[in-house]
């Protein structure tokens, strides 16, 4: 498979602050990464930077070829960046419709084709953003992130507030995409183990460098380093 | 006979054509450790808006120790010792944690009309307020407001709020959302080890927390009360598998 | 530090505070030329004070302010010409009158949005505005209502023709206000006013009453606003209807918020600020002034207030979080 | 060498107000300009201060003017409440005040030291209601702006009016802040009287003579009669064709034929980008000479007793025509001119056809 | 009675087309704008002028008018208002009266402080008159033209917004501009357009209101309070809200001030309490019902 991501020598933060230190790592088609590390070590802040959402201090981002760092935040949805962020941030004015109608680029994903897949949005397709509970938000935020039609997925805590069944559906779901229609994604969790078990590769930080690059099944395998690595006591 | 602290009879909630909540009736025994548990948009959080008065209910009765609080205003049931905590962060931006737990706790020692002497002239206050600052880990940040605070960090503030509150029964709303899995058991604990005559209702996705921790369930789908049990019991509910649980193992991890 | 410091930290006296409050009250002996324009000033100041209680504190927005300001003038006035000339039985009258009328026109601003609230409160003070222009038998209609003599403060100070005693008075009462709001705005009371401010909801769940001390908040506003106004109708010896003027709100609010909202000097200083740059600008450029004023607001806002008016700032950066919120 | 003789010339600058400043500023400054700085040995100095029409700005800028600037004379005044709210000032320091604009009868009751080179609205109106019903207008519906002025000259108008047997069916007041006048002119329109009665706030006479014209009142035959303010000099020229007819009263007309007003208008269009003096202009014009001749009679000396003793019938040539200082009530006596609107070489003017003389300020004799 | 009907309508228009360009920078891009104003009279005085000093037809000028206040708007976006998105309301506010304070005086400085008179073409300017006796419906042509005018605009706005995405995408860059951009949508482009159009709708208001209204550098702050009646009573969330919250303040004040001249300026005031503390997020706001 050929490339598709890659990071070289990133580094990100806040004003003055800096969160992201030299961070690399690359991401053919059709794979999945997942993301780990503790809170607070830059998980979010490496996502929101490949969205462009957050300031890039140093470092090259290349997305199948092209210099994606040169490119302002809206121009990387075009080029095939599809973001979840993490606090969903559904735009609460609109219905749920117009939530889709207004970021949707035509492809093979249509809002119509993801209310297949979350037939609850469905139903709820003329509320406003205020009006969905938590986990119709968390669905919403995928589901806009899917009819942007991209080459790349960034999940960032896509899990959080679903139900177990949504949940499985949507590893599910996840996988289908990636395997059967060459779309990358990059995953964080908080929950190593349901990510991990979709993933091909592995990409651990701590305060905000990467410790560990490699294969997801090996490090699934592997829970000591796993534990380890995330710095849980057992 | 079970002694019931909060009971919600043939509650009704519609927006519009939705119907949020569809008669739904629930019992909460004293010192009750509860969870409510159901697919997303199942309307427990709506149910918890009901109980505590943020939502006006369509029909229906709403009764705590056994007196109809139903059209009681919001703040009123909180004197009554009914609280809740937030499924999205409600807090106050521009004060420290200090500050608000201070002012939580001052309001809840009715001292909120007071203007003659500053907050923290009280020493209780002040001392409870230390206390739920220590034990939520959040002393180190007493003094930065809210809104530069990480995200984990409010959450757990939101907590404590609820809890500086006294609460005889109390609500929460998925608390460990966002929290990072090594802290979440440590928050339930907490929970956990409020007095025994203080009621707790759970809503949370995350399984292993809500069987660890609930010593009933109350299954809600689309509005309505699909059933009613102990854990075991529900665990091996196949209709709860069918809608909610799921099959598989991952979900578990 | 200590919980309990860092809690009593923000009620503490800071050392330039009283160094001010001598300033302000030296400063009509001082500079004697300008006493009027101190008396001018502390009376804006008052008013500013008090729309800082609900705006900066509270978090109600108003463009209606003026309707108490107004109403404590006209009640001080009238109370003047046709009763007793003391000043200090017309403040208290004034006082208790536009308490009063906050206590009711609070029903108005329970519910709604930010500019909801901004139309009601004008709607009500250009109202009142019309009734006093209607009530011309009382109130002297569009001329004004003259014939208002104020007898010596405290049986012994003529209010002179430099403004000395009028500065000193309202400076006073100024004082006294702002005593009363610091003690009020620390005290948990205040602080459930800010919790209301930041989050209405929350502030519910907590059990603040949220209805009544939005009520509370505006009632007391309403107080000190008339108290402005009365010292503004005492000090002139005169009241018009242009006490009610939506330009006298919209004027409060921009002071209010080049002081800086939440802070309680933000009044103060915005006066301080305001009224010199206008009188200075003024007496240059009668005719063009207001130019010069809005260049003022506009570079006011682009740079930043906290950088443009207090310049110490930029050196220790910033340290307390407690001091000058900038936004409400 | 004597101190300067300071005169502060309290003004409406900005707002609303703002053209009453500039016309009454330009009018003082002409006069200086054609007169000289230099009286009775004593150089005068006028001191420019803007007030933006708020009466407790006015009456701080006065106490100042006189506790610092030791002003002999304080004069402008753009609205009745500011005149009011500094009446006491003048009164407490003994200082001449000379109203140059505000118009409310009472004024001068205000204090002793008032003086005024203005008008009243009663002047102008009663005139107004002596001609009318000579000129067979039996039945009038008055219209006037809801504050002191128009309240003033709705009275006057109206007493008078019926006095000399005339019918006022209806009395209108169109509140100050006030878009359309539709919903009145409606009203007039359907009460079909011989003529409207306008007062309003020079500013918005354009806009009633144009919705007056486009509701059709005038080929209804329904005649529009106003005092002078509706069809102000300043503005005469861009209302345009709709002016055309009206007929007013006033003690000002820029078209008003004498030798002097021909060298007042002219001076003062050259001096300033051939802006027309309009009656506020002439008031401060007339008022610098109240002000210069005191001083004149007091021999340079001055004293606020003093000055205002001589400027108490003072009777000269104003470009108005011939004025008077009532020694009693310190109020103008002046002519008030019957007027219409016409064209003379592409221009509008407000060519005087009637002339009532002497009017004494009719609010003074209750 | 239907004169009056009429002339409320006419009234009401005028209001909306006033207010039409505030309800769009200030309900749809929640900036709270107040120099609102000055572009109306920026749009004014282009028409005045134009049509004064360089014989330009009033119909010409209409678009002129729209177009000055546009680029104007737009040039002041870039430069000025754009980092003002994010900052308090309170601060948009002081900003927007200190633009309005420096327009004010500019105005005066260059053009002079009088009133300025439009001369409408001779074919607006008359009358048409249908029916008898109580029934007489009187028109005159010049409101009947704002009523078109105004008729036409709200189709077309409303078309923009609803059938195209670009309302959808304008509320979400308002929404959370981070997330917006982040999803593809252009943000400045979309605020820049929005608000050039915004201050384009302005001066066309002005420009259009200058004959009844009249025109004089007081003119931002004369009748800001009825800009902001008309945007606070009718919700700021769509077109048709302040659409009828005008036209329902137009024909309440002038039907007012018709049959109860006495009452003259309290009818628009109380009723605008009463409506706010009726409905206090104005008359129709966006619920979200069936899509
Ligand atoms: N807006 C911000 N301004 C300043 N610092 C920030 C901001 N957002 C995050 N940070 C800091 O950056 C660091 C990394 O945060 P980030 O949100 O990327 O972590 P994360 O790994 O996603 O954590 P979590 O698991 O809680 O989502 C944290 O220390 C945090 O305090
Ligand atoms: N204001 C509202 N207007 C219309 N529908 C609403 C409103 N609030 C909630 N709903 C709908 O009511 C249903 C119940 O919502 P609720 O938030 O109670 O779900 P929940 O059980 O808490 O779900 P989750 O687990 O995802 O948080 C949802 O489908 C939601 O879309
Ligand atoms: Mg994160
Ligand atoms: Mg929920």
């Amino acid at each position: 498979m050929p490339e598709l991501l890659r990071v070289d020598g990133l580094s990100a933060g806040y004003g003055e602050a800096v969160v992201l230190q030299d961070v690399a790592f690359s991401l053919d088609e059709g794979e999945t990464l997942a993301l780990l590390g503790r809170n607070g070590t830059g998980k979010t802040t490496l996502i929101n930077t490949l969205a462009g959402a957050t300031r890039q201090h140093a470092g090259t981002l290349t997305l199948a070829g092209a210099a994606l760092h040169k490119l302002a935040p809206h121009q990387r949805a075009a080029a095939g960046i599809g973001w979840v962020p993490q606090e969903r941030n559904i735009f609460k004015s609109l219905t749920v419709h117009e939530n889709l109608a207004a970021v949707a680029r035509p492809g093979k994903w249509t809002p119509d084709g993801v209310y297949a897949m979350f037939p609850r949005l469905a139903e709820r397709k003329g509320n406003l953003g205020t009006q969905l509970s938590g986990g119709e938000q968390q669905m919403l935020a995928v589901a806009r992130a899917l009819v942007l039609n991209p080459r790349l997925l960034l999940l960032d805590e896509p899990l959080e507030g679903l139900a177990p069944i949504i949940v499985e559906e949507l590893l599910r779901a996840i996988r289908r995409i990636t395997r059967d229609e060459g779309l990358s994604a990059i995953i964080v969790e908080q929950h190593p183990q349901a990510i991990l078990a979709i993933s091909d590769r592995a990409v651990v930080l701590d305060r905000g460098t990467v410790v560990h690059r490699g294969s997801a099944t090996e490090l699934r395998a592997d829970q000591a380093l796993l534990d380890r690595l995330l710095g849980v006591a057992r | 006979m079970p002694d019931h602290v909060l009971t919600c009879e043939r509650l009704v909630k519609r927006f519009g054509g939705i119907t949020a909540t569809d008669d739904v009736t629930l019992r909460l025994e004293r010192g009750a450790r509860h969870a409510l548990i159901g697919p997303n948009g199942a309307g427990k959080t709506t149910l918890v808006n009901l109980l505590t008065g943020v939502l006006e209910p369509t029909s229906g009765r709403i009764a705590l120790e056994g007196e109809d609080i139903s059209k009681l205003a919001p703040h009123k049931r909180v004197h009554r010792g009914l609280v809740r905590t937030f499924q999205i962060n409600q807090l106050f931006p521009s004060m420290t944690p200090l500050q608000t737990l201070a002012l939580v706790i001052a309001q809840q020692r009715r001292q909120g009309a007071r203007f003659w002497q500053p907050l923290g002239r009280d020493e209780e206050v002040v001392m409870r307020a230390s206390q739920l600052l220590e034990q939520f880990r959040l002393a180190e940040v007493k003094d930065v407001p809210t809104e530069h605070l990480a995200y984990g960090k409010r959450r757990l503030l939101e907590i404590a709020i609820a809890l500086a509150c006294e609460p005889r029964v109390l609500l929460l709303d998925e608390p460990v959302a966002g929290v990072p899995a090594g802290e979440r058991e440590d928050i339930l604990q907490t929970v956990a080890a409020l007095p025994a005559d203080v009621s707790v209702l759970l809503i949370e996705h995350d399984m292993d927390l809500v069987f660890s921790f609930a010593r009933r369930m109350t299954v809600l789908v689309n509005g309505a009360v699909l059933t009613e049990g102990t854990p075991d019991e529900i665990a091996a509910d196949p209709r709860v598998r069918e809608v909610y649980l799921g099959h598989g193992e991952e979900a578990h991890a | 530090m200590n919980p309990q410091r860092s809690l009593l930290a923000a009620s503490r006296w800071r050392w330039w505070e009283p160094l001010l409050w001598i300033a302000a009250f030296a400063a009509p002996f001082v500079l004697p030329r300008h006493a009027a324009i101190v008396n001018e000033i502390a009376i804006t100041a008052l008013f500013a004070l008090s729309l800082d209680l609900i705006l900066g504190f509270t978090g109600i927005v108003s463009l209606g302010h003026a309707a108490f300001f107004g109403f404590g003038a006209y009640a001080a006035a009238l109370l003047a010409k046709h009763f007793i000339g003391d000043p200090l039985v017309g403040l208290a009258v004034a006082v208790a009158g536009s308490t009063v009328l906050g206590a009711i026109f609070s029903l108005t601003i329970q519910r709604g949005t930010d500019l909801t609230r901004l139309m009601v409160t004008l709607g009500a003070a250009l109202i009142l505005l019309e009734l006093a222009n209607k009530l011309d038998w009382l109130t002297g209609g569009a001329d004004g209502l003259q014939g208002v003599t104020i007898a010596p403060l405290l049986g012994r100070f003529e209010f002179d023709l430099a403004g000395k005693t009028a500065a000193c008075y309202s400076l006073a009462v100024l004082l006294v206000a702002f005593l009363l709001l610091r003690r009020l705005v620390r005290s948990p009371f205040g602080a459930t006013l800010m919790a209301i401010r930041d989050n209405r909801l929350r502030a519910m769940a907590i059990g603040i009453p949220v209805a009544s001390r939005l009520s509370a908040a505006y009632t007391i506003a309403a107080g000190l606003a008339g108290a402005a106004g009365a010292l503004l109708a005492q000090t002139t010896g005169f009241a018009s209807l242009d006490v009610f003027a939506f330009d006298r709100s919209a004027d409060t609010l921009l002071i209010l918020v080049v002081g800086g909202t939440g802070w309680l000097y933000g009044g103060v200083l915005g006066a301080v600020v305001f009224k010199l740059l206008q009188d200075l600008l003024s007496s240059i450029t009668p005719q063009y002034w207001t130019f010069w004023l809005g260049l003022f607001l506009v570079v006011l806002v682009l740079v930043g207030r906290d950088r443009l008016l207090k310049p110490w700032t930029w050196v220790k950066g910033k340290k307390s979080a407690t001091s000058g919120r900038s936004h409400a | 060498q004597q101190a300067p003789f300071k005169i502060g010339l309290i003004l409406p600058m900005t707002g609303q107000q703002a053209t009453t400043g500039r016309q009454i500023e330009a009018a003082a400054k002409l006069w200086m300009a054609q007169n000289g700085d230099t009286v009775a040995g004593r150089k005068i100095e006028l001191i420019v201060k803007d007030d933006t029409s708020l009466p407790d700005v006015t009456r701080r800028l006065a106490q100042e003017l006189v506790v610092n600037e030791k002003v002999d004379v304080l004069a402008g005044m753009g609205i009745t409440p500011s005149a009011m709210a500094t009446a006491p000032i003048a009164t407490q320091s003994k200082t001449p005040l000379v109203v140059m604009a505000a118009a409310t009868s009472s004024i001068t009751e205000a204090s002793p030291f008032i003086v005024r080179t203005s008008f009243t609205l009663p002047q102008v109106s009663v005139a107004l209601a002596d001609w009318a019903p000579r000129n067979g207008i039996k039945n009038v519906v008055t219209l006037v702006t809801d504050y002191g002025p128009g309240l003033d000259a709705e009275k006057f108008f109206k007493s008078r009016f019926e006095f000399n047997g005339g019918k006022v069916p209806e009395s209108l007041r169109v509140p100050l802040r006030n878009p359309d006048f539709a919903p009145f002119l409606q009203k007039v329109r359907d009460l079909k009287p011989d003529a409207l009665f306008v007062f309003v706030p020079s500013g918005a006479g354009a806009a009633v003579m144009k919705q007056f014209g486009e509701r059709g009142m005038d080929k209804a035959g329904i005649k529009l009669i106003a005092t002078g303010d509706v069809t102000d000099d300043d503005q005469l020229n861009d209302m345009g064709d709709v002016a055309l007819g009206v007929v007013s009263s006033h003690h000002y007309s820029a078209a008003h034929p004498s030798a002097a007003n021909k060298k007042f208008v002219e001076a003062f269009q050259k001096a300033n980008k051939a802006m027309r003096p309009n009656f506020m202009a002439v008031g401060g014009y007339d008022g610098m000479r109240v002000i210069y001749e005191a001083l004149k009679k007091t021999g340079g000396k001055g004293g606020g007793q003093a000055l205002v003793d001589a400027m108490k019938g003072q009777i000269f040539e104003s470009p108005r025509g011939p004025v008077f200082i009532d020694a009693q009530t310190r109020d103008i006596v002046q002519n008030v001119y019957l007027r219409k609107v016409e064209k003379k070489d592409g221009q509008l003017w407000n060519a005087e056809f009637d002339v009532i003389k002497d009017v004494k300020d009719p609010g003074k004799s209750k | 009675m239907l004169t009056i009907l009429f002339d409320g309508i006419a009234y009401g228009m005028l209001l909306f087309i006033l207010a039409l360009g505030l309800a769009v920078t200030m309900g749809l891009m929640n900036f709270i704008n107040l120099a609102h104003g000055a572009f109306a009279m920026v749009g004014g005085y282009i028409t005045v002028l134009l049509m004064q000093k360089a014989g330009v037809p009033f119909l010409l000028c209409l678009p002129l008018a729209f177009l000055g206040s546009a680029l104007l708007g737009g040039v002041l976006e870039r430069t000025l208002y754009r980092p003002l998105y994010r900052k308090p309301h309170l601060d948009q506010v002081l900003f927007s009266i200190g633009l309005t304070f420096m327009a004010v005086a500019a105005v005066d400085y260059f053009v002079g402080s009088t009133q300025q008179i439009l001369h409408l073409p001779d074919w607006l300017r008359g009358r048409t008159e249908l029916g008898e006796g109580a029934w007489t419906l009187g028109m005159g042509h010049y409101r009947l033209f704002i009523i078109a005018v105004c008729a036409a605009l709200t189709i077309v706005l409303q078309a923009v917004l609803t059938r195209t995405r670009f309302g959808a995408r304008l509320r979400a860059s308002v929404d959370d501009q981070r997330v917006a951009a982040g999803l593809g949508i252009n943000v400045n482009v979309v605020f820049l357009s929005t608000f050039a159009f915004g201050s384009g709708l302005a001066g066309l208001g002005g420009a259009l209101g200058a004959e009844v209204l009249g025109l004089d550098p007081a003119f931002p702050l004369k009748y800001m309070i009825y800009f902001l009646i008309v945007v606070a009573v009718g919700g700021t969330s769509s077109i048709t809200g302040p659409l009828c919250a005008a036209l329902l303040l137009g024909i309440a004040d002038v039907a007012g001030k018709y049959y109860i001249p006495k009452m003259g300026a309290f009818i628009v005031y109380t009723l605008m309490i009463v409506i706010l503390v009726w409905r206090p997020q104005g008359l129709f706001v966006r619920q979200g019902g069936k899509a």
